[in-house]
């Protein structure tokens, strides 16, 4: 979020960098059910970002003074592979996946119906295949698929997606080169059913004028990848059921 | 009486004020507590800020240090923050290296400082490619009664801005003062029910579903934001809290500007 | 019905078939499981390949950055080669650092690769005594359904196989094909009762007691064993393991190459 | 402790780089009763040495296995912030902090009465805020008036202070510089009622007639530290009186 | 083994480097019952290779998640000493040690009656002193005799040597040298009673005709060191008898 | 008969002999063990020594590297003390990085060899500002029988005496030995009931209050002092530890210097 290049990143007819307008987000691509021995899991692409998420629980919550009498904790791990970014990144947790870990989990227990299941615990691993700005997004929107694909009981699902601003263009799901060098990035999350935000977070500059355009771009774009979740959970049921049905047979 | 009944009976207790709109140490709902500091305490320290925001109490220190610039940004001094829950300021603090609260905590701190640009690292170069000054934050929580989030912010800030660089140790001249464009002040609410309420003591936070965080710069613009905790908060709330972080944050500067 | 129960009656079902020299999924004792592989998949590494072999997924990714070479080899690139069990692989995996069978996994991958020649590291010299090219091999489990050691080799081969040298982006000229030599195929063997059974599946692997790992080159030389697992095996049930690594590796060669 | 520097450390007055004399301390702040949280607190400094106690307990004591069944073990840490020295420390334990840590607790385990608490831990946190020489001494003389702050029962306080030898003089309470560049340095800590050695340590070079010199001026000097420890809590309890009083009205 | 030097390794004699014969293995020399406090211990010698083992158990297994309650398990720690190469190797574990850990505990656990002690643990340490090239071989002949010399109950030793290639020429018992420029190391383990093999790993390159010539040499050289087993722990036992019975006098 | 009445009866017993002036190894109270070395053992070291103190056992190696200076000692050595409580050497040592009582040992041997000028650093200089001899001490323990701090002490102090600068390896010319000055000895006591006894074994160990190392030097000055243990001495006890510390070390000299 450096503000400073050369680079246009939008250009003077509005289009961006990979060509799209300031409202529009990157092509996406959800497929549930992707993994064999996780509970539930998904994989997920928008524009360059490639992310792959598994759910395993509800199960014993070890160690054990994690646990909580009264219900459910979810325990989210985000980890970036090493060849997912431009340097190698070092294996190994760092302060910014523990940061995003802890607010994915927070996010996600929002919805998640933790209380059914006092003691246990919720684990959902998300592992960044390919970053290119947006992952936290990505890997949030993957996570409540794989929870309902694991028939985890949820009030709803997350869609998350980011808005911001470069050149002075207050834009939709920043790519990589925005988020480099553009001027604001607010990463959102919220419960399409209330409205409700779960997750949000700014760095940068933004008058309020530019936040509230932003964030209303988000919600929108946050309801359409909320359509594309639903659809990809119900591709899966269908198959699922197909394949039930062949065995019936 | 066991501490569960107890921590009901706390509990039920704010809530009712709550209703009436009132809390326990009789603030309205956005109304930070008393600020005091003193900055300049650690004359090893480049800079340095003791300061209490209510019973919570840290300290912030600054170390400027020669080093190596990053490629991408071969002219740019480097700034670094680290915030440490040191187990002698709250009962359940644990010894040991930074968990993920205390980690977040540093990580906004952080992005409040850099993204407003309050220290201008272009000025922070010594020679191109080769050396530029390292700025280490390094803030501990002495006594925890709530919001660290802001009281970090504000002995960061504090401390910064009376830092000198200290040329002079290296042969470089005299000392000069940090590079400063800004004051990045954060302001922080807790969502209790249906109510935002501003800088949470502990027993706030301890029934709090959320917690927002919003830091703005000398021009009221919004510099950086944090939702945090297991709850939510509506598009109403958000936007309460951006109004009085812009407002609040006013008065914040006054105090320590 | 207990988790010992159900195990115990698959046991016995297995060693029943294997009685009949037939296995559950009705493979041949020498017949690896069916092996589908995409490479290029990752755009920011240099080279890369998932790949199944059976319901065993992983992925490889490789990425080649210059570096110092060491002092005893100064016109040499250096190879070094990860392998994390991450718990999305395997509810019985756990997060952390590589423990003592990711640790083994990744040893024995790197030796057939190293030690095969695959890749010519006379090759990966940019400036003699000053910068090589490092090639970085990080293999990541997806789904364990048993014999990581042949998956992983054989997604890290393909991987290599079709990575680039970035010169490009460090301004050296054009992008080049990693130089490469030969394929090192590794084929492994569990041992149950006295049979020796290729590419065992998790339920397989479960009631083994040893494990045997042999790595060929493209003329069928031998470049690699590991003998692992808490059991022993006879020289002759080695003599069949040697047999069958060079006549299976032809058949994946074939496959991959 | 090198021993060699052109820096004059005592001048042929006998006068110090700090305009002290060879048998005096510098100047002492004892202030008890700091902290909120902590169940006893203690801020020190001794020159420009700033140092900051808390202790927690009797507690239950984690982890487990450290529990003894006869007694409460005493848990210290002692631990320098990253802008406490000239160049800045790393964060995290070191091996220096490890062993000062564990002889502070050993010389607190003479004091205390830890036979009254069974399995609990009582839990001794020093944050060195500023150092200049001397801060064990300084961290553990702060200690002990946390540990009375808390109403620990002790048989005593334990006053600490060091003695040593620069430019061939024999010195009370080293400075920076002396510690840097002096020839010795005998921290000391002991039981004022009994005059019983709890800490001591030396580095350095001193003949027999020197050593002996040293301690007797850090004897007389811990008994002056003592009487500063008791005036501190004194204070503390008179304000605590004033306060309760105060409630009474 | 890089496979490419300019040094000659076998002449045209057939002799090597240490004036050894293709087919000859190093000087060894083994003791049994060197430590006091362990239940068993062996030093071991091969060429320069100098190996120290103790062995404590069966005794209570921690941490308890590891323990089987079918039987002991073994778990074997394989350390070098800093000293013990010609780089000073830094202290703690490191990738190739766990490697080593790990396949000597494995090939151990083929000849102690692991099954008369359930829940509980065999600890097998083995120290490198001084390291010049078999140094896993060395390790597990040393902690099998270490193991009989604790009294637990076994169904066999385990000898184990390597056998390789240098100059074109299949060698056994490769030297440092051999191990560095040769052109293939297999470390090998056997069971002598039965001839199965429970370690064995290669890396190089080797036709087939010269593995089955490599390994037939380490065979025969292995029952070798079988016999220099038996005769330590023999020593050993007539040491102690003496001993007793002069205690009986 | 449980371990605890064991301890009791064995503590009893070493009192009870105290009490007539004696000590279960018929040992004067100021009396050390056997010294028993040799150094030169391990070829890959530049120096070393395998010591036993009656049953106490160790291992010192020394290796000299070339390395940067310091930046405030640009033409000194530097001098580098581990020691590892390895779970070899007793039932009660554990695996892993160094605990407090490792790094107290190994801190006190350095203090005393460090401190004594034991080693000219001076001498140690390659090329001012730019290369130096580094010294690594490692000493591990191998058998405790008790007092591990003078067995380290004599074993370290053997290993160096006798160390050679590998000057020929890094083509500096010839070698040379360790520029050694003199032999800094510790003598250890510890404190049971009003006694003080030299070189306490294991036994003895375990029932003393409180422990007194004291370094000298040829000159029988002091370098170096530790009390340990949560019991307290005496200055009539520091009187006669003192003494002793003179009077032994000169005989400890004679047996290793």
């Amino acid at each position: 979020m450096s503000g400073h290049t050369d680079m246009t990143l939008v250009n003077d007819e509005g289009i961006r960098i990979d060509g799209r307008r300031c409202d529009e987000k990157r092509p996406i691509k959800i497929e549930a059910g992707v993994l064999k021995n996780a509970d539930g899991s998904c994989y997920l692409e928008i524009g360059k970002n490639k992310v792959l998420c598994a759910v395993y629980g509800p199960r014993e919550c070890r160690p054990r003074h994690l646990q909580d009498p009264t219900k459910a904790i979810i325990q989210c791990k985000y980890n970036m592979e090493t060849y997912s970014v431009s340097d190698r990144k070092r294996p190994g947790t760092d302060r910014r996946s523990v940061e995003i870990s802890k607010l994915i989990s927070e996010a996600l227990s929002n919805v998640v119906q933790v209380e059914l299941f006092p003691r246990a615990s919720i684990d959902v691993y998300i592992e960044i295949l390919q970053a290119n700005a947006g992952t936290r997004c990505a890997g949030l929107t993957a996570a409540s698929v794989a929870l309902a694909d694991a028939g985890i009981p949820m009030r709803d699902l997350i869609p998350a997606i980011a808005c911001g601003k470069a050149d002075n263009h207050v834009v939709l799901d920043l790519n990589k080169e925005e988020d480099n060098f553009g001027q604001a990035d607010v990463p959102l999350a919220i419960v399409p059913s209330t409205d409700e935000i779960v997750l949000l977070q700014m760095d940068g500059n933004m008058t309020r004028e530019e936040l509230d355009h932003g964030l209303d771009m988000a919600f929108g774009a946050a309801h359409e990848v909320y359509d594309m979740q639903k659809a990809a959970l119900k591709k899966r049921y269908s198959e699922i059921e197909k394949k039930e049905g062949a065995t019936d047979e | 009486m066991s501490d569960y009944i107890m921590s009901q009976i706390k509990r039920d207790h704010l809530l009712n004020l709550l209703a009436d709109g009132r809390r326990a140490d009789s603030r309205r709902l956005d109304e930070p507590r008393k600020i005091t500091f003193e900055t300049g305490v650690i004359e090893s320290a480049d800079g340095s800020c003791h300061l209490r925001l209510g019973d919570t109490e840290g300290m912030a220190g600054i170390k400027i240090i020669p080093g190596t610039p990053y490629m991408d940004a071969p002219a740019d001094g480097v700034i670094t923050t680290g915030a440490e829950l040191i187990p002698m300021a709250h009962p359940t603090f644990e010894s040991g290296p930074p968990d993920e609260n205390a980690i977040e905590l540093a990580r906004v701190v952080d992005r409040g400082i850099r993204e407003s640009g309050m220290i201008d690292v272009k000025k922070l170069c010594i020679k191109e490619g080769e050396q530029i000054w390292m700025v280490y934050i390094d803030i501990y929580a002495l006594n925890w009664d709530g919001n660290l989030f802001d009281a970090a912010n504000y002995a960061a800030v504090c401390a910064l801005k009376t830092a000198m660089v200290p040329n002079k140790q290296y042969g470089f001249g005299d000392d000069m003062p940090l590079p400063i464009t800004c004051l990045p002040i954060s302001v922080t609410e807790a969502k209790i029910g249906n109510d935002l309420i501003v800088d949470p003591n502990f027993d706030e936070e301890a029934i709090s579903s959320a917690r927002m965080t919003v830091t703005t710069d000398d021009n009221g613009n919004f510099r950086a934001m944090q939702k945090g905790g297991k709850g939510s908060i509506t598009r109403g709330d958000l936007s309460l809290c951006l109004d009085r972080a812009v407002e609040i944050g006013k008065q914040i500067r006054t105090i320590i500007g």
